[in-house]
């Protein structure tokens, strides 16, 4: 295997050039563009988030986002009562979102295949008409953050360069995690269950409390990004946890290639550019994307990773 | 108590019409294995069909059925043209290729027929009330709806029940490897099986589009119902689809009609009537959670009979 | 990937366009051209198109040129659009919104980074309240005066009871509420649907008609009015419980809503056949210029209002965009020929105007049209003006 | 007779009005390697199932050492040191040999909630299962991904991976389903081995292998055991001569 194989010079690009962009963006006098990668970013870390229940654990949430909803909500409900400290906002989101992954794991993971696509789709959309019924906290309009998280002066969430580092050093925090966990003990127990998860238990494994800690592992990081999606927006509203919010991160991470520890950013960064760029095109952009993915689906298995890991071969 | 038997009777046509849309989606993904997201977007395009045909013929019957032909013939083709491939695949596969067909249909439907919804002009004998109870009219139309789709679910009882074609659908729904063993054109049948769910899917679409106008994206909402009512009826089972869908339909409409008024009781009047609609919202839901802890396959598994 | 680079390509060339000089006026212009309320925003663009048009594509000697955008009708995405326009675009106006949701979500970036924010359709309490800003001004209405307006008009018929209908988010409870301050006899029930997910009202109508109240009260606007007025007909209400409306019935429903948007009353501060130059060419130039759809309906009247405030503030400070304040005293002035007659800026910038009854009728051509019935109330303000800080 | 290690007494299982497993009784000592042998739909796998726990019985005990295992789940059993091979292949494909018998070692190495030190470097995983791959004849290739390997050596590898978790007992179900002349005798050499450490109950269609290797030998028919014997013993047994082998193969293969 060479060093520079095309699939690893495209990380390392898509890396360098993530890093470099606020530069860019400062240079080229178009700071939205900081704006857009910012967003891309923050669901980068919930869909590597999915990545590692989906991808590695075959756990197929169809409710992931509900954690993006939890983790705003900790941080929009706490600076509308008046708790404007991240130190206590952040920890509180992903506190939360490990609670609720707690709850419904346990008890989604009595079921398989798309039953457990579906229960965790349940469960997202009570959480969402939960988030409708809180008349205090806007309801279905959803509230506006009066300031972001502060740190003390540690760091300035207002600073949009600071804010995108911020989100991009967790985005690099999380891949890493996500790699060494699914190559420690713990992650081949997880990737077992979902290659064969009958032999494990004859091999003598309780699959089941492995997959729980998982689910809770990767709701807790996206609740994560959850804090981070509130302080971006300004905004706090049920539509974060919309099932059509879940089903973008799937297809993030099928679109980039499950199982890889890059691909959920490379299908983010892919999904997200491409929608920006053909409806820059056409109003009609969605009718070129459709069949895109469809053809993706068909003529190219292992998402856009895939395709890289095959040119090598080539 | 009249009220209780009105909202029941809306109950019942909500779920009726949730079963036209659950039966061909428990089928496909009973017998081919296959989540087809895009089953909506037949639901809609019977819809725009019907409001065209509608125009054209003057006849709002004859237009129905010529809708439900044009959608029996677009969802053969998008079977043979892209559904085939994906028979075999991974269910991720699925939801991201159908995924890509809901947006495709809905620009289509948007450059066709533009963005502003079509109407279904109904006949008059259909477009009155009709006292069913002393003292509630109902509308003709919904109970027409009600008729209908029960004709349509007795209809299937009996070609699943009582036909070799039903006999094949039985077995593939339980055991997909046996329809071959049987010697049977699986494409042929397969096909069949896909364009007869879109049609069902287009007859529920254009019925309900009498009543709320032909829109885009009409489909994606209601999809997201039927797969509650599948789920809970146990994927493959058409009687399980049934019984699922009068569930969902009532728990829906009468949860939604006595709820906040519950709510009420404990809550302050402004904060029932948000938090009552919300939750009503939510009982479905609730619903499915708590059959699939107690029956994780469902209430009637189809390879359990 | 490589398309994926490309695109990602594609993105960076379009964002990296040089901001241009500013010698020329930027607006940008936020509303929904997807989905089935695109409708709306289409109508929206073809009035605002239709001023400019007016203006002999001018504003105060200089260029326009407007970035219309397409929120989608979801907060999310509408905010996202909105910072395009401001951080990217560098526009000196935006301009737009329908839903007060989309409205509420993206006000924040716009009136923080000083750019003067013109609501030509939702009008949020908050922001005619506590959230008011020196930056945001309205051409439409804050959301309880049309319903205040048919609340009164209620009292006039000498309607005792009503039950209420309308959707679950934040100008739905706004309406219901408007209702509810202004009509006197009793409320005997009240639904919030889910939105815009509900289009079937079944359960709410049978609930009111078992309520049995003198009228019903709905707020549906766009294509959800359609439906509801379908089901209120075959739920076989029509003709035994009377219907009051805000923004249910437009000219854009109406052709979808048929005979049975008949004699049902509603209240709007814009009808099309208001007595004015300014509305008389504006209806009749719409209706040549886009033969083949339905319109121009009120939300493109405010659109056009919107263009004309624009202009008279340029024109007002000689093309100096740069003095807020002096735009802020123009704007203020509210200097031009409105489509609905001359109005005046209360101190939260939203204005205070008339509002009318109006009523759907066929023309002897056999068409449906609405027309004026009455003035319900002259000069009205909005009740929470005085909640907001600003003078 | 010693203490047995696996006693089975009185287990039954039905299902619907099926009698699968008939008041079923089996004691079987430490050291011993015992054939379960019986015509088709006999209960073999059923009888498999109750003893790793993937069926409960009806009624009846299983006690495993001198422990009541009769509800314990699969994994426990399997803490306890009942090991198994499956009759239908089942491994982890898309891992590679070694990754497969090192993740059943893994197993039986204490808890896996170990989140942080790449489990491919850890000396005390790799090379009892390296180990493992040698003693069944699979090292040179133990870094191939499964999905690449033949179906013997799929079977090789399911032994393998039964004897990394260090059971006191294996259960091995058909190791020989669907193998050639050449692999069944290498399997019949490898279990020869390991029968000099490990109790051994094995179900296996293969006559030749089994009456070669076995101490004893159970009949299954209709879910009972109708004899108990060592092969001479069952090879003379006029009742299962009638009830399953019949005279002729008998002749034929061991006459």
């Amino acid at each position: 295997m060479t060093v520079l194989s095309l699939r690893n010079l495209v990380v390392v690009v898509l890396l360098a050039g993530l890093l470099l962009l606020p530069i860019y963006a400062q240079v080229a006098g178009s700071p939205f563009l900081l704006t857009l990668f910012t967003r891309i970013v923050i669901l980068a870390i919930a869909a590597t988030s999915l990545n590692l229940i989906m991808g590695y654990g075959g756990m197929v949430s169809f409710g992931h986002a509900v954690y993006l909803g939890i983790g705003s909500y900790a941080v929009g409900i706490c600076a509308f009562e008046g708790v404007e400290s991240g130190f206590v906002q952040w920890p509180l989101a992903i506190a939360a979102s490990a609670l609720f992954a707690l709850v419904i794991g346990a008890l989604s993971l009595r079921t398989r295949g798309v039953y457990f696509i579906m229960i965790t789709l349940a469960f997202a959309q009570m959480a969402y008409y939960v988030a409708i019924g809180l008349d205090r906290y806007g309801g279905d309009d959803g509230m506006i953050l009066e300031a972001r998280s502060r740190f003390a002066g540690l760091i300035n969430l207002n600073d949009k360069t600071a804010f995108y580092y911020l989100c991009l050093a967790l985005l690099f925090a999380t891949i890493f995690l996500v790699w060494r966990l699914v190559n420690s003990r713990f992650g081949m127990v997880i990737q077992g269950a979902r290659s064969n998860e009958r032999r494990m238990r004859a091999i003598g494994f309780p699959v089941y409390r492995y997959r729980l800690v998982c689910f809770v592992i990767a709701g807790t990081i996206c609740g994560l990004a959850g804090a981070l999606l509130a302080n971006f927006t300004d905004f706090v509203s049920p539509a974060a946890m919309h099932w059509t919010r879940s089903g973008d991160l799937i297809i993030m991470v099928v679109l980039g290639g499950m199982a890889s520890p890059f691909g959920p950013l490379i299908g983010a960064v892919a999904l997200l550019a491409l929608e920006e760029a053909l409806s820059g095109i056409t109003e009609y952009w969605q009718i070129i994307l459709g069949p895109m993915l469809l053809l993706i689906v068909l003529f190219a298995r292992g998402g856009i990773d895939g395709i890289l890991a095959r040119l090598r071969h080539a | 108590m009249l009220l209780f038997i009105e909202q029941c009777l809306n109950g019942l046509q909500l779920g009726l019409l949730l079963f036209l849309l659950a039966a061909g989606l428990t089928l496909i993904f009973g017998i081919m294995d296959l989540v087809n997201l895009a089953h909506g977007s037949f639901y809609m395009l019977g819809a725009y069909f019907a409001a065209t045909f509608a125009v054209m013929t003057d006849s709002f019957v004859l237009a129905a059925l010529l809708a439900m032909l044009a959608t029996l013939v677009v969802g053969m083709a998008v079977e043979v043209i892209a559904m085939r491939r994906l028979y075999g695949r991974d269910h991720l596969d699925h939801v991201l290729a159908t995924f890509g067909l809901i947006l495709f249909f809905n620009e289509f439907v948007r450059l066709a027929w533009g963005p502003e919804g079509r109407n279904i002009p109904l006949p008059s004998w259909l477009n009155t009330s009709i006292e069913l109870l002393p003292g509630v009219p109902y509308s003709a139309y919904r109970l027409s709806i009600i008729v209908v789709a029960l004709a349509v679910a007795f209809l299937l009882y009996l070609i699943v029940m009582r036909t070799r074609l039903g006999m094949l659908i039985r077995a593939g729904a339980s055991n997909r490897e046996m329809i071959g063993a049987l010697g049977v054109n699986i494409k042929l049948l397969y096909t069949l099986i896909f364009g007869v769910g879109a049609a069902l899917a287009g007859l529920a679409g254009l019925m309900q589009g009498a009543i709320l106008t032909a829109q885009i994206g009409m489909g994606e909402n209601i999809l997201i119902l039927a797969f509650v009512v599948i789920i809970i009826g146990g994927i493959g089972s058409i009687r399980g689809a049934f019984i699922a869908s009068i569930m969902v339909g009532l728990i829906d409409t009468v949860g939604r009609s006595y709820l906040p008024e519950f709510f009420k009781l404990a809550l302050s009047n402004e904060a029932a009537a948000t938090a009552g609609p919300a939750m009503s919202s939510m009982l479905i839901y609730l619903l499915m959670a708590l059959v699939l802890v107690v029956r994780p396959e469902g209430l009637f598994p189809a390879g359990g009979r | 990937m490589k398309m994926a680079l490309c695109a990602a390509g594609a993105v960076l060339a379009l964002a990296a366009a040089p901001a241009a000089a500013q010698d020329k006026i930027k607006i940008g212009f936020v509303s929904t051209f997807s989905g089935p309320t695109a409708v709306i925003g289409n109508d929206m663009r073809n009035s605002f198109e239709l001023a400019l048009d007016h203006l002999g594509r001018k504003m105060g000697g200089k260029d326009v040129e407007v970035i219309y955008e397409d929120d989608q009708q979801k907060p999310e995405v509408g905010l996202q659009k909105t910072q395009k326009l401001i951080q990217s675009d560098k526009v000196d106006f935006v301009v737009g919104y329908i839903w007060s949701n989309v409205l509420l979500a993206s006000y924040k970036p716009v009136v923080e980074s000083q750019t003067f924010l013109i609501g030509a359709n939702a009008g949020p309490h908050q922001l005619a309240g506590e959230q008011c800003s020196p930056f945001f001004f309205s051409t439409s209405w804050q959301n309880d005066q049309t319903p205040q307006a048919m609340g009164l008009y209620m009292n006039q018929k000498g309607v005792k009871s009503v039950y209420l209908i309308g959707p679950n988010y934040a100008a739905g409870k706004d309406m219901l509420a408007g209702v509810a301050s202004t009509f006197k006899g009793q409320i005997v029930g009240q639904d919030l649907t889910k939105w815009p997910d509900q289009l079937d009202f079944s359960a709410e109508l049978s609930k009111a008609r078992a309520a049995n109240p003198e009228a019903i009260f709905v707020f549906y606007p766009g294509a959800a009015g359609a439906q509801f007025l379908n089901q209120y007909v075959q739920a076989g209400l029509k003709g035994k419980i009377p219907l009051y409306t805000a923004f249910t019935i437009d000219e854009l429903t109406l052709p979808r809503q048929g005979d049975a948007a008949l004699g049902v009353p509603g209240a709007q501060e814009w009808v099309n056949d208001l007595p004015n130059d300014a509305n008389r060419k504006f209806v009749a130039d719409y209706r040549k210029k886009h033969a083949d759809v339905p319109g121009p309906t009120f939300y493109g009247a405010q659109s056009y209002d919107a263009a004309m405030l624009i202009d008279s503030a340029v024109k007002g400070t000689k093309g100096n965009l740069s003095d807020k304040n002096a735009l802020r005293a123009e704007l203020k002035k509210a200097n031009f020929k409105s489509v609905r007659g001359n109005f005046k800026y209360g101190n939260n910038h939203f204005p205070i105007q008339n509002f009318y009854l109006q009523e759907a009728v066929k023309n002897p051509d056999g068409k449906l049209a609405l027309k004026t019935v009455s003035t319900i109330v002259e000069n009205d303000q909005d009740r929470f003006h005085e909640k907001c800080p600003m003078k | 007779m010693p203490e047995p290690i696996l006693l089975v007494e009185q287990l039954s299982k039905r299902f619907g009005g099926i009698v699968a497993t008939d008041q079923l009784s089996l004691a079987i000592p430490p050291g011993e390697l015992h054939a379960i042998i019986g015509p088709n739909g006999a209960g073999k796998t059923t009888l498999i199932g109750q003893l790793t726990g993937e069926l409960w019985p009806n009624g009846g005990r299983i006690i495993f050492n001198g422990d009541d295992v009769t509800t314990l789940p699969v994994h426990r059993r399997s803490a306890l040191g009942l090991a198994r091979s499956f009759q239908i292949t089942s491994l982890f494909l898309d891992f590679t040999a070694l990754d497969n018998v090192a993740l059943a070692v893994q197993a039986h190495a204490g808890h896996s909630f170990r989140f942080w030190k790449p489990v491919r470097a850890e000396r005390a995983l790799r090379d009892p299962a390296m180990a493992a791959i040698e003693r069944v004849g699979l090292a040179d290739r133990a870094n191939i991904l499964v999905s690449r390997l033949s179906h013997g050596e799929h079977r090789q590898l399911e032994i393998a991976m039964a004897l990394a978790t260090r059971p006191r007992m294996l259960l091995l179900d058909e190791p020989m389903a669907g193998m050639g002349p050449e692999e069944s005798a290498r399997m019949v050499e490898t279990l020869r081995e390991l029968k000099k450490e490990l109790t051994i109950l094995l179900i296996e269609h293969d006559m030749e292998a089994v009456f070669a290797l076995a101490d004893r030998i159970s009949v299954l028919v209709y879910g009972r055991v109708i004899a108990c014997d060592t092969p001479e013993n069952i090879r003379q047994n006029a009742e299962v001569r009638r009830a399953y082998l019949g005279e002729q193969q008998v002749a034929t293969r061991h006459g």
